[in-house]
């Protein structure tokens, strides 16, 4: 009898508390996002999953001694981001974007989301009841970076408190560019500059993209060695791949290596997901920043990509400005696919994917400038 | 309050400005590095590697050839 | 001379104890078994190698600063039997237990191996020399769940010490299911019983698998939590397998992960070989209470197919009763197997999977009760 | 000792009470889910997932057909 | 203005160090060799990358808190080397070696080079400014094993600080082995010897094959137990590969897991290429001495070949005592070469593969005395 | 300095003698092994094992002819 007692004063109806039921709710929301929708199921099943362990009354998985408290070591320490983007990395192709470097400066426009939104976050002070730290700000903007684990190493440094709902946030987004972006697209170009067809590509050799990696490390050694974990990281799978002497690690970088710190980072990131740190209306804010921050960083790359039409000699559309925002290479796909609606023989797909893999860049240099100056 | 917003827009400014400065940097430093290999190591480069490729090719030809050999003159005795 | 003497002196000859040596042989004798008879090699190799490295005098292998010790943290924080766990959820075909959920509570009645041997090795304290704590039984009992990873992971919560002893007969007896239960089940059918053909089963679609893994979790959530953690990663296993768009992950986790996790895990059981925790009555009883658990879950499972064959309306063949221990897929071959001896056109097969993968779910509930009614 | 024995016993009720409860519950849950499933979504399911499947094999139709002429484009320039 | 100054003092131009500098460089270099002369990439590009990383000013990748602190501790703690071994113990084939057993004699003369070496380190104190211990020469000896994992294994036991140069050195001279040998071979050999044709190697059987890392695991415990964690993983690996019954273990040891640390073992070692640890005199004679172990340890292998070939009833041709050192299969492919020189029809690959991996277990026995005596 | 020597000299003697002691005996090992196999377990074992392969192989054909009718049969009516 005390038995059964205790048994039903052990189960989860018993002791659930109605943050716990909400945020399983939303680690369900996510599941359901990534199966049905397709949302970035890589990450955002791992993520919801976390999510609803996480909040499991009595069994205690993200508190000390459970497995989820373990995993999290790996973001803590900020390892798990470092090795996805190494293997990210190593799956980069640079060859768009060597053959026409001046798109790097599209890439570099389709930041300025990430510092607009910081400053929204500042000015959300005003509203009461929420507080937003400098570092707050900062780790909420680079979701404007729309690239995942860069989001999650500057969160995990700056406000890990917040880590949980940028994390969301962030992959969210990424899987919503295809809803975000056409509409600004649109808005901020005529139908005769969608219609514009760029020229081919030139060839690009072996021994560029073998540089390359090291050219971009040694930069950021040089100017701005706070991005160096991210650029370094990212520059070391990238040559492992180009360099085609270790093919071996290089595929186990971006197979093997990569698939099990995503499950173990997705599970991690979902442990964040608990109510008191999450069911704050900072989430909200934080939520709607994130999508400033889209939005911001989408129009800025197309601004960008026009006023460089207007002082270029070759023609540049300015629709593969938007892939500026990184979001690789889902951003990429959308011009292509917006462009090819103005005009069905203009295929801009490896011309929006120099812009795209640039903004990768981008958004670890602006990693490194939050990191260095934000004490 | 309006400390911190300046303190934003301060940071806004100088990372925008890094970030563009890096990248343009980076642009200048890509067409130097096209331009340099291209004058410098231009086929040649493709050449010398298509040669010491080559070499290395023929050498991993001969080990081939020794190890098949090798192996097949091991196994064909048992 | 000097250097000479010192080096005798460190030689292992010089050093052994004969306990040492003793389970040296153990470790031999295991990789007998999974080598020349094929007893779950995939564990029982690893295992074996352990408890030789781990007693070698001198090398430290196992203690503090060696290779085993730290394997161990692995078991310890409950980290690898979590992650076979997700694994073997990945490997886990559902299907045929949804075509016929009923077969679910042949492996409930299964479990009754766990509590039976429980009890058996209470009263076991009898014995003179024998003392078994609650603890100690619970962690002997879970024995009869008939499935590693849950074996270790109760065993490495309640009794660390007896672990070792428990991952050997647990292993050692789910190889031996094909010795152990077939006289069993002969003598607790009829030969008309054993003819029984079974009818077809039905088609399952994609989205009740897809369901069933969040169902299970959800239920375990909330009528018992403390099984969450085992049947948690299970569920997660299964579902990035099911829901077809993690497929990365899903291969990663039952290929290459779960074999790295289980060099790692075998190494560290071994480590537990070690002749002060190995050689006392203690691990006789731990070894005989296994078989009896074994025996008793296997009857059960085929008494309760008796009794349900009685009252459905569709006919049960008692054999697929067997299959309820888990011990997948083993089990379940063992009573096709005898169900073609009686009826050389009766395959039970499929049917049997659905009791089998419904044990695993059984004793994860049956380690999550002793787990939460045991302080 | 034997108050031992009374809480395995105890505990050997309760647990296979549980485990039995648990898993005829998990019976109901899956038939209950199953005919849901065969009423409010069945060749609906089936059918919508096929047609959403057929509209992303088509997106992802087209987006295969701009890759290869892109890549196509761009390499056969070179 | 003052978060310009600020970002320009933490930017790398402005923190470094002329010692960072030069280490970068070697970095670099490393990174040429593998890329462009194809010296032991596997290793050296993630070593010269960690060098690059390990540099860097302010960004603090090596100290703690960075990731290559945390990796390190997989060297500090053995487990990566360990790993490594059992990797390549599941690659290596020992039937050669266990076809023509004598062979193994040639594999112990050639560790002479260890032993040489760190009598030279020893004598090397007569130098000013150089000072070697007794652990730093055992550590520096290790080099002419020509085994890498060995080698780290060794150093990062005796010696951490030297671990760096050491790692560098043993890699570097190991995929110089084409360079080095040669010539010791051609002027240790007469033209007559090196034409010497060997008899077939004769079948050995699988059973021989799986006994024989159990034999060697033996030996080495009641022999040398402080070389078993060395040669326990090595056996480990060769005997899951050889028994066919934990193939997919088998190659989860041999590609992706000893991937994933070969990976991470390159950046460890290269986070230890600091410019306090290797810019020193030290450095210069670790290089100079490594070389000469290589020397020594071909000429000790290619004299005891022309020995036993004074003895044998059996032709032996001198060139495989080269092979020895290790450095598999480079060393036996070298051998391979000369003799085809002199003779284009006498394929010594197969020959020479004896001595080679028999090299292997003469630098782990050889680790094992050093780190028995040396305390 | 010269103690250092000494103790460096003894440790080259010491370890060039166990690391030939210890693959002597490794030699003496394998042929002895090499020699019981072939007398005591020589085609005795191939074919032992010849013999439990094939009963496996049979054991395994029955389960694989066995699953592939129930597969078989399990899909045919859906
Ligand atoms: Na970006
Ligand atoms: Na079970
Ligand atoms: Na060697």
């Amino acid at each position: 009898m005390e038995n059964l007692i205790s048994l039903w004063q052990s189960t989860g109806i018993y002791n659930f508390t109605a943050g716990q039921v909400f945020m399983m709710l939303i680690g369900f929301l996510l599941l359901f996002l990534a199966i049905k929708k397709g949302f970035e199921p890589l990450l955002l099943l791992p993520i919801g999953f976390g999510a609803i362990l996480s909040n499991i009354p009595v069994a205690g998985i993200s508190q000390e001694g459970g497995l989820l408290y373990f995993l999290y070591y790996g973001i803590k320490l900020g390892i798990f981001p470092l090795l996805i983007f190494m293997g990210v990395g190593a799956m980069t192709d640079f060859g768009p974007m060597l053959a026409n470097p001046k798109t790097l400066l599209l890439g570099a426009a389709a930041q300025f989301g990430i510092f607009a939104s910081l400053l929204g976050a500042l000015a959300l002070n005003a509203v009461p009841g929420l507080e937003f730290t400098l570092r707050d700000a900062a780790a909420i903007g680079i979701i404007g970076g729309a690239d995942g684990p860069t989001a999650i190493y500057v969160a995990s440094k700056l406000a890990p408190d917040l880590l949980g709902a940028i994390a969301v946030a962030a992959y969210s987004y990424m899987a919503l560019v295809p809803l975000i972006q056409p509409p600004i697209m649109r808005a901020l170009t005529t139908e005769a500059e969608r219609k514009i067809e760029m020229q081919q590509l030139r060839h690009v050799s072996k021994t560029e993209k073998i540089l390359f990696p090291l050219i971009l490390l040694l930069l950021s050694i040089l100017l701005l060695p706070s991005s160096t974990p991210l650029v370094g990281m990212f520059a070391l799978g990238n040559l492992m791949n180009s360099c085609g002497v270790v093919d071996r690690l290089s595929q186990t970088a971006q197979n093997e290596l990569i698939n099990i710190v995503t499950i173990f980072l997705g599970l991690a990131v979902g442990s964040k997901l608990s109510a008191e740190a999450f069911l704050q209306i900072k989430t909200l804010g934080i939520l709607a920043l994130g999508a400033v921050a889209f939005a911001i960083g989408t129009a800025s790359g197309v601004i960008m990509a026009k006023i460089m039409n207007r002082f270029s000699d070759t023609p540049i559309n300015p629709l593969i400005g938007a892939a500026g925002v990184s979001a690789v290479p889902m951003a990429a796909r959308v011009a292509n696919k917006i462009g090819l609606e103005s005009n069905p023989h203009n295929f801009l797909l490896m011309h929006a994917m120099g812009p795209n893999v640039a903004g990768v860049i981008g958004s670890a240099v602006a990693a490194g400038v939050l990191l260095s100056l934000i004490k | 309050m309006t400390e911190l917003m300046s303190s934003g827009l301060e940071l806004m400014l100088a990372g925008m400005a890094i970030v563009f400065l890096f990248l343009a940097m980076l642009v200048v430093v890509i067409n130097a590095t096209s331009k340099l290999i291209t004058r410098y190591l231009p086929e040649e480069v493709a050449s010398h590697n298509t040669v010491s490729v080559a070499t290395n090719a023929e050498t991993n030809k001969h080990y081939i050839a020794a190890i098949t050999a090798a192996v097949h003159q091991y196994r064909s005795t048992h």
